[in-house]
């Protein structure tokens, strides 16, 4: 895309921002709302600051923190391989993408190779992933609109089928920490890819019933169409990924822009927004799951038998030459980065994971500024944060 | 309300006489009407809310209304991490939920702050504020563990006596419903730990 | 016309339910405690000690190497070495753990110790109802806990049990390329009996 | 993507004054950096941002890094008079090199679609001269980034709209992020402990000593 970036002020003369302290009292006119951090819609322990005018957001300061659980510096005290589970439970909704976004940094660090069938393998597991992710997603922003229940659970129900899949390779529902630097731990048999292959073949049924239940649905549309725009400058200037970015039209996809794994390999179209409000950000979803069911069919065909783990990669005692990397990844909810300093040792100087929907909330204040309070949680559910990977 | 004798009324069902006691019906009816607090910190809330979902349906133990406000429940999942900045918010909930009411501390990080124990900012466990009446470990458990829990959370409450020098904690007016909520300190939660709630074993080596 | 996107939506809900009553895959509910879903072979929770033989003493594969300690990413795994050294059941002096601990209360299932073990002695177990009421003693797994028989392994996890013992076996018969018939054959020759189940 | 010395090139004849120095990365990666003074690292960063041929326009991470007072032993050889005769001496020498914090700026194009350009600024030392320019005004995606270093490494950013603590409470004083943060004690429990978290109850905010390994660093010596 060739968008013209105007200069935009500094920050600290924007009317809209808040001035650095924020209190919560009743001055009147501005009644100031503390949301969260136990709201049963902000998606975990999150909490915003929010100045309403009836009920009109004015300010709104988001609050951080309720889950920092020191991944960086548990990062930086265990070795290597002792971070890869704790990168499942970053975005625990996506922990084989985790996986794949620390393993693909480490084999910068490094200068490891990977074996064709494990990059096949990543791409089919992250795939899936963005699957089970969108689809719950989805589902939790409907539950947040309203529609208590129904479309959770059957993004839930399509989801367990994705997860029994994950269990049966890695061992484990949730915490896969399936990926190693190098490869996979295990690999894929025949029945698991037939099973896969089944799973995905019926993943369009759930698709198109979904649609059906909520894409034209009256109700939805008025609570989402022209509800929390973002133009395409800020938010490249804001830093935000992933479907929220392209939802705005910015053609950024790290798959197509940096081709890791073997995203190249594959014919995929990246869905663009025109709108970059709530319904584009949602509809972006959907249309990213048929896409990825696209993927998922090549990659069952071309697949070739094969090693999954380079032998060459030392597991246990794995020090890394001195220098520095940052890899990055496109996850379900954005860019995933780490970047990692090795200092010759066998842990990481320097551990730092580039969160993505961390940096997408940056935005979330001029996104609901002028909307009402119902709206918020509509909002930030399209916005799709994890707590775990915002306050790591 | 005295006991039944457990014989005799084995003797009277197979006679096609039901008998209970006051004690049996509240315990019955309150254990198949738990209401938990809709409250989720971290992945063991996925699981929770997987529990909740279709597949496991914790609705056939009668604890599917989960309520977002603690004045309406009855029991607290604290699933997943609790962080010291998250701490006096969970024991605040704690304090607002009216008794008789139970926590289960799902997942090792709630248990004793499990992985990340060794975090700056991770509660080593949230029975240093607030009595935990089961745990479960896992990381995260699965949803069937979670139901196996809350199974066991049931057989606690059903073997709750209301009268007499072992009753039920709620029903002793000397026990206390609320515990004291930590304040935010330079370094760490003061206090760290609650003494009349947590008392450890010693550290040493055997 | 207005509506018309929510009668449809209506009517996909309508489908499910009526569906529920014909179709297994719109009807998913597991009656859990009655019925159980079949655990996936690679189903991990926690780790246990594996010995061959009956013996659990002197069976046990564990030889006290503390690698899985080291590696333990959240360091739930408590070794103490023997001082001494006590004959396995192949008759070789071998040091043994005198104190194997895991507390699983902080155990994160990652399985890493599995993959670091030398001697293929600590696999991952399927046990998920640990539910307790009490946490310091109840929630620590010791080693009389820990040790299970292989032919346990063999029940949980059949292929994954028949591979292992088949690289012992190789290992076995590597590090005696000529086995003197008397001595060394006995043991060897029956290392794991094949699990009946 | 122009090269790091091209840019670097760039840089300088645009922006007069600026010091920029190439930082190597000796790692399979090849990604080097460019070190940046602090004076002109709002110029240098709105150049790359706005530059036509460059369009950095997304600055898609924010790292801090802290790096510990380290000496790094010199071994010269020096000719000496030793018992009258002239001769060829190894001599030692410790230089100390005070420590600093790093903030590690990863820009990427999204008009272009090329990248990395990774930029670094440093501060004088890790005390009261933990100072740098922020770069929120022209990249909005660090503001959140730069708290956090605020937060957990005390660096604070000159021209941040809004500086103040992001992940830890307000009350809290310590900087945890920092290689030589002891965190606090509360160990009450551990069936059998490890020896480490023996020596941890005993050394309760008690200063630590220089981090092992923080010596052995090479990579970043100017």
């Amino acid at each position: 895309m060739s968008a013209t970036i105007q200069t935009l002020e500094p920050a600290a003369e924007q009317p809209t921002r808040l001035p650095p302290q924020m209190t919560s009292r009743l001055d009147g006119e501005l009644l100031e709302v503390s949301m969260g951090p136990q709201h049963p819609s902000t998606h975990g322990v999150f909490r915003m600051n929010v100045a309403l005018e009836g009920e009109i957001v004015r300010k709104l300061k988001p609050v951080f923190g309720y889950l920092h659980r020191n991944h960086e510096k548990i990062g930086e005290n265990t070795s290597y391989l002792g971070s890869m589970p704790y990168t499942d439970r970053l975005d625990y909704f996506c922990s084989m993408t985790n996986n794949w976004a620390y393993a693909l940094s480490v084999e910068k660090l490094a200068g490891i190779e990977v074996p064709e069938r494990a990059e096949y393998l990543r791409v089919i597991l992250a795939e899936l992933t963005r699957l089970q992710n969108h689809a719950s997603l989805l589902g939790f922003l409907l539950s947040d609109m309203g529609a208590w229940g129904t479309p959770l659970m059957y993004a839930f129900r399509e989801r367990e089928k994705i997860l029994d899949l994950f269990e049966s390779l890695s061992g484990s529902r949730m915490m896969c920490d399936y990926m190693r630097f190098g490869g996979c731990r295990v690999d894929a048999g025949v029945d698991w890819m037939k099973l896969a292959k089944k799973i995905v073949d019926f993943f369009p049924r759930f698709l198109d019933e979904f649609e059906n239940l909520i894409v034209e649905n009256e109700i939805l549309i008025a609570r989402t169409q022209e509800v929390g725009k973002l133009s395409a400058e800020l938010a490249i200037n804001a830093g935000i990924t992933g479907p929220m970015l392209r939802a705005c039209g910015v053609n950024y996809d790290i798959r197509k822009v940096d081709g890791y794994g073997f995203y190249p390999r594959f014919k995929f179209r990246v869905p663009l927004g025109e709108h970059g409000d709530t319904y584009d950000r949602l509809m972006m979803r959907v249309l990213e799951m048929r896409e990825s069911i696209g993927i998922l069919k090549q990659a069952f065909e071309q697949i070739p038998a094969g090693p999954v783990m380079n032998p060459k990669v030392k597991i246990r005692a794995f020090r890394p030459p001195v220098g520095e990397a940052y890899g990055r990844i496109e996850g379900p909810k954005g860019e995933l980065g780490f970047y990692l300093i090795s200092d010759g040792g066998t842990n990481p100087y320097r551990y730092r994971v580039r969160p993505p929907s961390f940096i997408n909330l940056t935005v979330l204040e001029d996104l609901c500024l002028g909307h009402t309070v119902a709206d918020v949680m509509v909002i930030l559910g399209s916005v799709d944060i994890v707590m775990g990977e915002v306050d790591r | 309300m005295s006991e039944i004798d457990e014989g005799l009324r084995s003797e009277l069902q197979r006679q096609g006489i039901w008998v209970t006691s006051m004690q049996e019906l509240y315990n019955w009816g309150r254990k198949n009407s738990i209401w938990p607090l809709q409250f989720g910190l971290a992945c063991c809330a996925i699981e929770m809310i997987a529990t909740a979902a279709s597949r496991y349906d914790i609705a056939r133990f009668g604890g599917e209304v989960f309520r977002p406000s603690p004045r309406q429940a009855d029991l607290m999942i604290v699933a997943g991490t609790v962080t010291k900045k998250m701490a006096p918010q969970v024991v605040r909930l704690y304090n607002q939920m009216p008794d008789p009411k139970y926590v289960i501390s799902m997942g090792a990080c709630a248990i004793s702050g499990g992985p990340f124990k060794t975090g700056y900012n991770v509660l080593k466990g949230i029975d240093r504020y607030i009595p935990v009446d089961v745990y479960i470990p896992g990381c995260p458990p699965r949803p069937e563990a979670l139901l196996h829990a809350f199974m066991e959370l049931q057989r606690k409450i059903d073997s709750q006596k209301l009268t007499g020098s072992e009753k039920a904690t709620h029903l002793d007016s000397t026990q206390p419903s609320e515990f004291p909520v930590p304040s935010f300190g330079a370094h760490d939660l003061e206090p760290p730990a609650n003494p009349d709630v947590f008392q450890p074993p010693k550290i040493e080596r055997t | 016309m207005i509506g018309t996107g929510i009668l449809k939506g209506m009517a996909v809900t309508a489908r499910n339910f009526v569906g529920s009553y014909f179709e297994k895959d719109r009807l998913i509910t597991v009656q859990y405690p009655e019925e159980r879903t079949p655990l996936a072979e690679n189903y991990r929770n926690f780790p246990f000690l594996i010995y061959d033989t009956d013996d659990a003493e002197a069976g046990l594969r564990c030889v006290a190497c503390k690698i899985c300690e080291k590696e333990c990413p959240p360091q739930c795994i408590y070794i103490i070495k023997s001082e001494d050294k006590k004959p396995d059941y192949m008759g070789k002096p071998q040091f043994y753990p005198a104190v194997f601990d895991i507390d699983i209360s902080v155990c994160m299932s990652c399985q890493i110790c599995v993959e670091v073990c030398p001697f293929e002695a600590i696999k991952m177990d399927k046990v998920f109802e640990l539910s307790r009421r009490e946490r310091f003693d109840a929630l620590l797994q010791r080693k009389r806990e820990l040790s299970k028989s292989n032919t346990y392994y063999h029940s949980i996890c059949p292929t994954e049990a028949a591979e292992v013992d088949a690289k012992l076996a190789e290992a076995a018969a590597k590090k005696k390329p000529t086995p003197p018939p008397a001595a060394g054959s006995a043991p060897a020759a029956e290392p794991t009996p094949a699990p009946v189940i | 993507m122009e090269s790091l010395e091209q840019i670097k090139a760039r840089a300088e004849a645009a922006v007069p004054g600026a010091k920029i120095d190439i930082v190597a990365n000796p790692g399979p990666s090849q990604q080097s950096s460019l070190l940046i003074d602090n004076e002109h690292a709002v110029a240098v960063a709105k150049l790359l941002r706005d530059d036509p041929a460059l369009r950095f326009d997304f600055c898609s991470n924010v790292t801090g890094v802290d790096w510990l007072d380290r000496t790094v032993k010199k071994t010269v050889k020096v000719k000496k008079v030793v018992d009258g005769v002239e001769k060829d001496v190894d001599e030692t020498t410790e230089e100390k090199l005070p420590g600093y914090l790093e903030a590690v700026y990863h820009f990427y194009s999204m008009t272009h679609k090329h990248g990395p350009v990774i930029i670094r600024m440093r501060t004088a030392d890790r005390a009261d001269g933990a100072r740098l320019s922020s770069l929120t005004p022209i990249y909005r995606s660090a503001e959140f980034q730069e708290r956090e270093i605020f937060d957990l490494y005390g660096v604070r950013f000159d021209g941040h709209p809004d500086l103040r603590r992001i992940l830890m409470w307000d009350e809290f004083v310590d900087y945890p992020m920092r290689k030589d943060y002891r965190e606090p004690d509360d160990y009450e429990y551990e069936p059998t402990p490890h020896d480490d978290v023996l020596e941890k109850a005993k050394q309760h905010y008690s200063p630590r000593p220089q981090l092992d390994g923080a010596e052995n660093i090479t990579a970043q010596q100017q």
